[in-house]
């Protein structure tokens, strides 16, 4: 069990989390935000877990639900709600949108929009890191849907014939949009397709930010060590719509209710109530600021310049000598900006598989 | 005639065409229960049962190449992408299966399957989603590629293309599923590759297809027209084959040609257009071939940007103003 | 065990399969024949007791090492040399060439050169036939290396989901191109990774021609009685190179002696000969008249003229009331041609899901 | 200078600039131990050991968007493609990841990363394998595309796409890596954009890239010259971006104009350039610009049409005598 700090740490993040998105959706009815926009709400623990598992080094990618993952690494609220209604002062200069966030200096690589298409991405960046023997994670999330995508077939089975340091993780809310994920998969629990590449599965309540963190941990521990990829399924579940413009017929008021007993700000607070000595009063403080914080980035979204019309001609081909952009010194003017220097002068290190002649490599079994 | 929207359009030729024929059947992603992503197959799995209104996977290449083989196979199949910027993963099937596996097979085997969803931006979507992509198709020999840019023509194209033999690649738009416009009712069936002059006028033609043609090109025609320009504007309707004798036609009438396309100018199928026009017409031209095109750049979320980087009616007036050397 | 009459057909089979694959190589070293030829000399067991246990309404598709699966299921052997010659008295007519023979009669649906792009196919085809409530089994041949396709995994999913009626065979001979599977695959032996789909996996040793026969015979009854698809992987070996092209430097001399001990046609000579009674003269017949039926198609593709050259224009898009091309009609004038007509008039019987309201869906189980 | 084929001077370029920098490496099916299907990558392996030369699984769209990872996250990957036709499956990585996480970002992120292979067809391979692919590259924004026709040109411009901090498609072709030239040794680097005249002249200009180049455009010239007629002959070697100053300044010089590429008319790459000469040099023109590209049909195996498909020097002639008037 995390220590009471960290649980505190949990709860706090869990409902900036939580505010940012119900101000995000108050925020599209106004039209302030546009284009397709789609919460995090009631999935919280599961990036919260993870994330305070991980070290500040760590990488994380993930689809276009992507609000809270940098939100949580320590992105600033106001930049990335400022992205979400398009201003010059967002993380990717209003030009990417809700789709689309980027806090590179945080370690979040993305915020994609094809489906699956962040997968292989992410075996990339494990791939640098070992080639260049960096002690380094990257977790990659994806949906349940996603995982039908063949891309995932392609880059699980290079992750584990190279042993790639990376963390797949499926949130596991049981919809592809409106369709409920047992319809369309042969194997709707994704983790239990495992064996079909020889990857580690595991599974782990995705409401539940303890047992998520506690399980990141190990397991990040354990690719660390370099044992290759893994594959962890967080049951979990999304109480808005797929989008801002989805219903959510296909599912029943009950099957919502229900699971909204189940909400793992809730579920961590009788925690803190009931065994740490956490008083009502003190959590009701971390939430009033979590709004404040939340109030505060949308006054700065709200008080920022659209983009230059000429921005539109910028961030297409790299100039020879054109630096990358740091959103918050270019926002913010901040000068402690840790921004990753990749080496450029190093030995490689490691070898990908043993040199071998053809005789060496023996004989190969025959049917069984 | 009653007034539908585009999308209802699409409806209607969807529930004619397979009712007419058992052999059609609609697979994508969310058409059946959800009634499609923007609702263009709503009703049908009610109507046609889950056979023939099938939710597929998330698995664009896998069910696009399904249909590639249940076509091969005798049936009809309609496979819904829900956009033409995610079918970029099933194109490996589109073109080196079904374009040409009546080729390699040397006429044994025919594919007659429509591939369609909406081409282009839909509103504030960013650079993965807002891609107009009918000019990577009509590069392939083998397909047959539709774009119809009102209500009428998506329902009597969508037909024909239903009743090809051929594979047909059929681009609608997001951001047309809601125009309005009269459409005839039961067989109205429109040939492909024929265009349509949606404005006859005699001083300078403007050729487009798809969105642009109510969203820009008319528009910028009435305005011209206050300063006493004559537009003629073409709807090629038919990206693959285009209709050659239509735009023959009226360029020897007007001698003045702006082609507006909602994609990127670099190699942009309006290039195409140009490169037949300068060869074949030469004589008939009085100015350089004009185009006004989706900026060369990625497509951006600020609210700003996104009309600035896809045709607007300003550039096509100042285009057409260029080219009447005004 | 299959009669002797069956046995006796099999061991034809395989010889006129290595026949003509032998001349074939040979004709490419007079390149009669050119651009990629991919020989199944070695492999022949597979394809032949695959065939055997199959119905003439069935249909076979595979990749671009072709040329026997028409071959064994009664194609004209003239014209499918004239198609390695690229004549007009080809299957097609000499467009397609090595990689695309196609013989719709025989049921033999192609001849595919992007690897793995005929899997989804095949699942197209077999969703045809239980749409129109047909009693068939599409057969659908791929490679070991074939498998790390993404296509494969979306496939394998709607295949077990939706029950169709296709059988999937890993022709596995441990390479693809010059790399061992080993060394590319997490999991080289292929239907292991069966429980990444729920796919029933099952393999057999594809050098014994009575071993994949029994085996194909079971499965097929399985899936003919709606059970859904099958991934059978078959270990067999080829004795050349990957391609004409390909000096096989990858592998040792030794390991191919060592495979050739395996011949498939010896290991059912030695069982004829020793435990049903035929006669080294009777199998030396047999063998004869396989070598004078190839040198027959020899003969009859060098006396073949080039298509025409008006008939680039041909082929491409199907006008209106244009009929299919039957090839033995065309070429031969043959009178009793079966050609598959599709039925254009009929009631979809099947249902691919129960109707249901979201109401009756049920809850979902959550982490575990 | 030694004389080197096309392929050992690729090899030379990519050992060169593995040496030169330890954040190259090179993915692709068969480069390691086989030394590359068309033995491009000969002996990198054992120079460079197994993280640098990388056997992939045939997995194009996993390799492929692994190499995009990989270029984010600071390393310079090449990915080879065994050929165009293949990397269709991996489009999606290309033109979705590739292309765009620059754009995405808001310039945060780069991505530095070569796909190469060969292009075109490869003698005898029909429809599936002998795809010229590179109008369908060039029409996305964010990437660079390059085809170069000499061993020269190949090594300089695959230096210079590999120092790149942007996504290069570097298209290659089959029948080209015997092709015999001198090459400069060490360092030797041709600036991307910029095209070479490869033969001056007077009366037409013949505008080409890639194989075409030495296989047809030349001996057609080397022909015409023997019955007077003195053409320029302009190897692109870039198709994006292309060279406008040394078309203009050719076109200006000739005021006729040829186009020869070996893939597909419709829609293909050189409509882009037909549209630039006819738009902005319309009264240096004296004829309309002329196009000879290969057929608009599936390729066929049979060895008399393979070369009816494909650009000849026949039709290259004709064209040219059709552009004087002859
Ligand atoms: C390749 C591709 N296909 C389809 C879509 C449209 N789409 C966006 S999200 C989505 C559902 C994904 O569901 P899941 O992977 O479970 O993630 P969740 O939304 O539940 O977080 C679909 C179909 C897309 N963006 N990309
Ligand atoms: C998509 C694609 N990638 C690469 C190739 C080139 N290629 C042709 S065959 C082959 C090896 C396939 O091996 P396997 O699937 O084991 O079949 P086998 O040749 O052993 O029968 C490769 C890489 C191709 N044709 N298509
Ligand atoms: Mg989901
Ligand atoms: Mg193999």
């Amino acid at each position: 069990m995390p220590s009471t700090e960290k649980l505190l740490t949990m709860y706090t993040k869990m409902l900036l989390s939580r505010r940012f998105e119900e101000k995000a959706g108050q925020a599209y009815g106004l039209k302030k935000i546009q284009g397709f926009c789609h919460l995090y709400i009631g999935q919280e623990a599961v990036v919260v877990g993870i994330n305070e598992a991980l070290k500040p080094t760590d990488w994380v990618m993930t689809g276009y639900r992507d609000h809270v993952h940098p939100l949580v690494r320590g992105a600033d609220a106001g930049m990335l709600m400022a992205e979400l209604y398009g201003r010059d002062t967002g993380y990717s200069k209003g030009k990417g949108g809700s789709m689309h966030f980027f806090d590179v200096e945080h370690g979040f690589y993305g915020g994609y929009g094809i489906v699956g298409g962040q997968i292989p991405l992410a075996a990339g960046m494990a791939f640098a890191s070992k080639y260049r023997n960096e002690d380094r994670v990257t977790v990659c999330s994806f949906g349940d849907a996603a995982a039908n995508q063949g891309a995932l077939h392609e880059t699980f089975n290079m992750a584990v014939k190279w042993k790639l340091p990376v963390l797949y993780v499926v949130e596991q809310n049981k919809y592809g949009m409106g369709t409920d994920i047992a319809r369309v998969s042969s194997i709707p629990d994704i983790h239990k397709r495992a064996p079909g590449w020889g990857i580690r599965g595991e599974s782990v309540d995705g409401q539940d930010v303890v047992a998520v963190y506690e399980k990141v941990k190990e397991l990040t521990e354990w690719i660390r060590a370099g044992n290759g990829p893994v594959l962890l399924e967080a049951y979990t579940y999304r109480f808005r719509g797929h989008s801002m413009s989805d219903a959510a017929t296909y599912r029943t008021k009950n099957e919502v209710e229900e699971e909204k007993q189940r909400d793992p700000i809730l579920t961590l607070k009788k925690l803190l109530l009931s065994k740490k000595g956490i008083t009502e009063e003190k959590l009701e403080a971390i939430d009033e600021a979590q709004k404040a914080l939340v109030e505060k980035a949308m006054a700065f979204a709200d008080a920022s310049p659209l983009p230059p019309d000429e921005a539109i001609w910028t961030d297409g081909l790299v100039e020879e000598g054109e630096a990358d952009v740091k959103p918050r010194e270019r926002v913010l003017g901040a000068t402690d900006v840790k921004w990753p220097e990749h080496p450029t002068d190093f030995k490689v290190t490691w070898d990908l598989e043993p040199r071998q002649t053809p005789a060496a490599s023996g004989k190969k079994k025959g049917a069984e | 005639m009653a007034e539908l929207a585009y999308r209802d359009a699409l409806n209607q030729a969807l529930a004619e065409e397979m009712e007419r024929d058992p052999r059609v059947f609609l697979m994508g992603e969310e058409v059946a229960r959800y009634d499609g992503a923007y609702k263009v197959s709503k009703g049908l799995l009610d109507r046609f049962g889950s056979a023939r209104v099938v939710d597929a996977p998330i698995s664009e290449l896998g069910f696009g190449g399904l249909g590639v083989g249940a076509a091969m196979a005798g049936l009809r199949p309609i496979i819904e992408m829900m956009t033409w910027n995610f079918a970029i993963l099933a194109m490996d099937q589109i073109v080196n299966s079904a374009a040409k596996v009546r080729h390699m097979s040397g006429g044994q085997l025919r594919c007659p399957i429509v591939f369609r969803g909406p081409n282009g931006a839909g509103g504030r979507l960013s650079s993965q989603h807002s891609q107009a992509l009918e000019a990577n198709y009509a590069h392939f020999p083998g397909l047959k590629v539709i774009a119809p840019g009102t209500p009428a023509d998506a329902k009597g194209l969508l037909k024909s293309a239903i009743r090809d033999e051929n594979p047909v690649i059929f681009m609608e738009a997001e951001l047309l599923y809601g125009l309005k416009g009269e459409v005839p009712e039961g067989e109205y069936v429109i040939p492909i590759g024929k265009a349509d002059v949606k404005r006859p006028g005699s001083d300078v033609t403007l050729i487009t297809w798809s969105r642009m043609l109510t969203a820009q090109v008319l528009p910028a025609a009435e305005q011209l027209a206050q300063s006493g320009i004559d537009v003629e504007v073409i709807d090629l309707r038919t990206i693959k084959p285009f209709d050659h004798e239509a735009v023959a036609a009226s360029v020897k009438k007007t001698n003045r040609v702006v082609i507006v396309e909602e994609g990127w100018g670099y190699a942009g199928f309006g290039g195409h257009i140009v490169d037949f026009i300068q060869r074949e017409l030469f004589d008939d031209l009085d100015a350089p071939v004009i185009r006004v095109h989706g900026l060369d750049v990625n497509m951006s979320y600020a609210a700003n940007h996104e009309p600035l980087i896809q045709p607007s009616v300003a550039r096509i007036v100042d285009a057409v103003n260029k080219v009447l050397y005004r």
